[in-house]
């Protein structure tokens, strides 16, 4: 078994219009540039994919990564619990335009449907956002006299991860807080395309510090010195542009 | 007659179905035993309730370590490419739909796809493990088991009388006599022993079977 | 008059209340800063609910790991005894009641409890991130907030009339001219500024303070 | 924070008459023996704590363990999913002659049930049992056209728990296949007592690798050499018990 791909054209192949997709990271940290990059050159010179329902904690920062994706029209509805950063323009004026649609999700309970997509839950209850406007049309339930919200699993064609160290089996680890939603996004994703800084030898991973197992896991790819957001966006990139 | 296909022959047949690079349970017992048949070639990944996944053969006796063991608390071994995990991330593959195959033993199997294998009735100690969570768990859950109880009963049935594991959940069965799907809530058979006919394997199923398609001839080598 | 404490001097206040070991969360924006009022002899954790457990203060300019930043995507550090886990286990530890104090920024507190502090209406772009999961994950959750909006309308309220955040999950509010408990749905002064009149406080809050016991002399060093 | 503890002795100590108990470990991998032999060795010399309801994946094996716990009268109820073993008499003569009660429970119902106590999720939906003798008198609901039982959370007031290295902060790592139900038993209880091969000071465990971190811990107290469930069996112990 060798899960891992030729270069990041192959790995972002097979998204097709109207997918859903979501992408790892919390702001910068774990948004995985190059394999968002491969799949914005595909839409520039393709056309597609198109009308594509994202799943990420935020909606993007400046010109790159994510921002760019939505910057270039490839997303139709955004599913994230917080549509700001240093520098939110493109989702703003995209939204305010009424030109792309937003789910707002609190971020645990973003993150509890993603792992219950992944683990066969399809609802739970919970207490975030009782009685809130996010909570609308929602069905409630009392437990031992406290209140909660019934949330639904969340469930995606297709992964885009960031990790650090991928065996070709699939297994992962990340690095620090680029962990973030990486492991849940794999588990919930039908396909799952992991970029790694490097991709080891099966047992070049610890069997005791591997975060996602293989299973999880269809595709890595291996980008040797990724790019970090942060990074970028203080360099003023745009993508595509000649800083990225 | 051809002989009715021992335990590890029906092993050896389930085993000939499982893709190279499928993520595979084997449940406690008799299923385990498929995982030393796998045709050349192909290698599977077998996954253990208890939080591994690759894991390798059974040690030498006396090299065995009691932390490393599988769902029937058997020793295993690593092999390069083993990952463990805790019991929630475990049955989160498993429920989640992550595995390929499960392959599970059976007291009884209807032809609506209803499973009975984890209580004989309410006399005794009642044990479950995590056969109501795999049934639900993977791509395809086959039953490998004897055709007929040592009492001489069908285990293939029109309903299961004892208490079931799950409903509607079996794809595939493999028994000594027969490979025998399940579809739209009939019994279908694949192959059969080479000269037991129609009407002898129809005797000894409890339920009918449907033939819409060519029948195989069910064989094993001497495992 | 004695000056409201500005905005370091209400973190500062809001860090003396925190015990020694306790597991804290603080909000984007102003509470962050209560990390570095911690008194001196006292040691919180600091959860971050992006990932991290125990992380250390900002690293010098130019030393930044992009990789390494808290939930106001700011840079931090490690420190011995730092742990990494995934948004659902960091979850698990707000939700699950494992954090011995939240601390949020508001935009109203009511007397019965009530937080707004994620959307002040329709328009704009809403972001919520995790104050609605922050609000019923620790056992204590404090605000800290000036006493008064810019526009001079107060943030203590009889009821919200902003989108709420959270029912009746707020314990304590620190703000530029008291601290206040909420307690049976009443707002109850604990604290306030040593020559502010109980008259001029009530004039500036939007629902009446309790007195059930002493008022302590709201102080703060200069920070 | 040191969250050392001196001896079994101390840390065994808070758990009284009637509380409920989870234990780690399948079978014997994982299984806290030292922990669990200093709670009969109390109640032997004091006759407490007895009436515990015990959260375990089996029931015990031989006469050491929890099968000594229950040999000695001290669990009145049993939450488990096989209570079967190689040796299981200890358990079977009990539960037949109605001295100890029985709540059974799929494995994978029971594991993500006791991490939704420790996740703050009061109850959740699962296909598992759906339609069988398990699922009597729970709720159901149907998602997409599948059926699913609703399932409640599980805590507990203490855990017992077997890692292998702990900080004095309380972050753990586990050995092989005994990390099985440890860590999430230590997010459902209120508080989680664990045995540790060694105790490391902060610092000591890779960030990276920390598999339960700290604030799911309240104790650790070293037992440097621990005793194997199934080499005591093989052995032919039995607490207490000279072999023991």
């Amino acid at each position: 078994m060798d899960k891992s791909l030729p270069d990041l054209a192959a790995a972002v192949a097979g998204i097709e219009d109207g997918m859903s997709v979501m992408i790892g990271g919390f702001g910068g940290s774990g948004a995985p540039i190059e394999l968002i990059h491969a799949l914005i050159g595909r839409f520039l010179a393709t056309g597609h994919p198109r009308d594509l329902t994202v799943v990420n904690n935020n909606s993007g920062n400046g010109h790159v990564g994510l921002a760019a994706m939505i910057e270039h029209g490839m997303v139709a509805k955004l599913i994230c619990s917080f549509p700001r950063s240093a520098d939110p323009v493109v989702f703003t004026e995209q939204y305010l335009a009424g030109r792309i649609a937003l789910e707002l999700v609190p971020q645990g309970t973003l993150a509890e449907r993603i792992r219950a997509g992944g683990a066969g839950i399809p609802a739970f209850y919970t207490p975030t956002s009782y009685g809130t406007d996010l909570a609308a049309g929602k069905p409630v339930a009392e437990f031992e006299g406290r209140h909660y919200v019934q949330e639904r699993w969340l469930k995606a064609d297709y992964a885009l991860v960031k990790a650090e160290t991928g065996d070709r089996l699939g297994n992962l680890t990340y690095r620090m807080a680029a962990r973030n939603f990486g492991p849940l996004m794999c588990m919930a994703a039908r396909k799952a395309i992991v970029q790694v800084a490097r991709i080891v030898d099966p047992g070049g991973i610890d069997p005791e510090a591997v975060v996602t197992p293989g299973i999880f896991v269809q595709g890595v790819v291996e980008v040797a010195d990724p790019a970090q957001e942060e990074a970028l966006n203080r360099a003023g990139a745009a993508y595509p542009g000649a800083a990225a | 007659m051809t002989s009715p296909l021992t335990t590890n022959q029906i092993a050896w047949r389930a085993a000939q179905d499982i893709e190279d690079g499928a993520y595979v349970n084997l449940g406690i017992g008799l299923p385990v035993r498929v995982a030393q048949f796998q045709p050349p070639g192909r290698e599977a990944i077998f996954h253990s309730e208890n939080g591994i996944l690759g894991f390798g053969a059974a040690p030498a006796p006396g090299d065995e370590d009691w932390d490393l063991i599988n769902a029937s608390k058997k020793s295993v071994t690593l092999k390069p490419g083993t990952a463990f995990f805790d019991h929630a991330d475990s049955f989160a593959m498993v429920r989640g739909g992550h595995l390929d195959v499960a392959i599970l033993g059976a007291y009884q199997v209807a032809e609506n796809g209803d499973l009975a294998n984890w209580s004989t009735g309410p006399r005794g100690v009642p044990a479950v493990g995590g056969a109501m969570d795999l049934v639900h768990g993977a791509r395809r859950v086959a039953v490998i088991t004897d055709h007929l109880t040592r009492k001489g009963e069908p285990k293939l049935v029109h309903r299961c009388t004892f208490p079931l594991t799950g409903l509607g959940c079996i794809n595939r069965v493999y028994t000594s006599h027969a490979v025998v799907d399940i579809e739209d809530g009939r019994f279908v058979l694949r192959e059969k022993l080479a000269d037991l006919s129609l009407e002898a394997l129809q005797a000894i199923t409890g339920a009918r079977l449907h033939i819409p398609g060519p029948v195989g001839e069910l064989t094993a080598p001497e495992v």
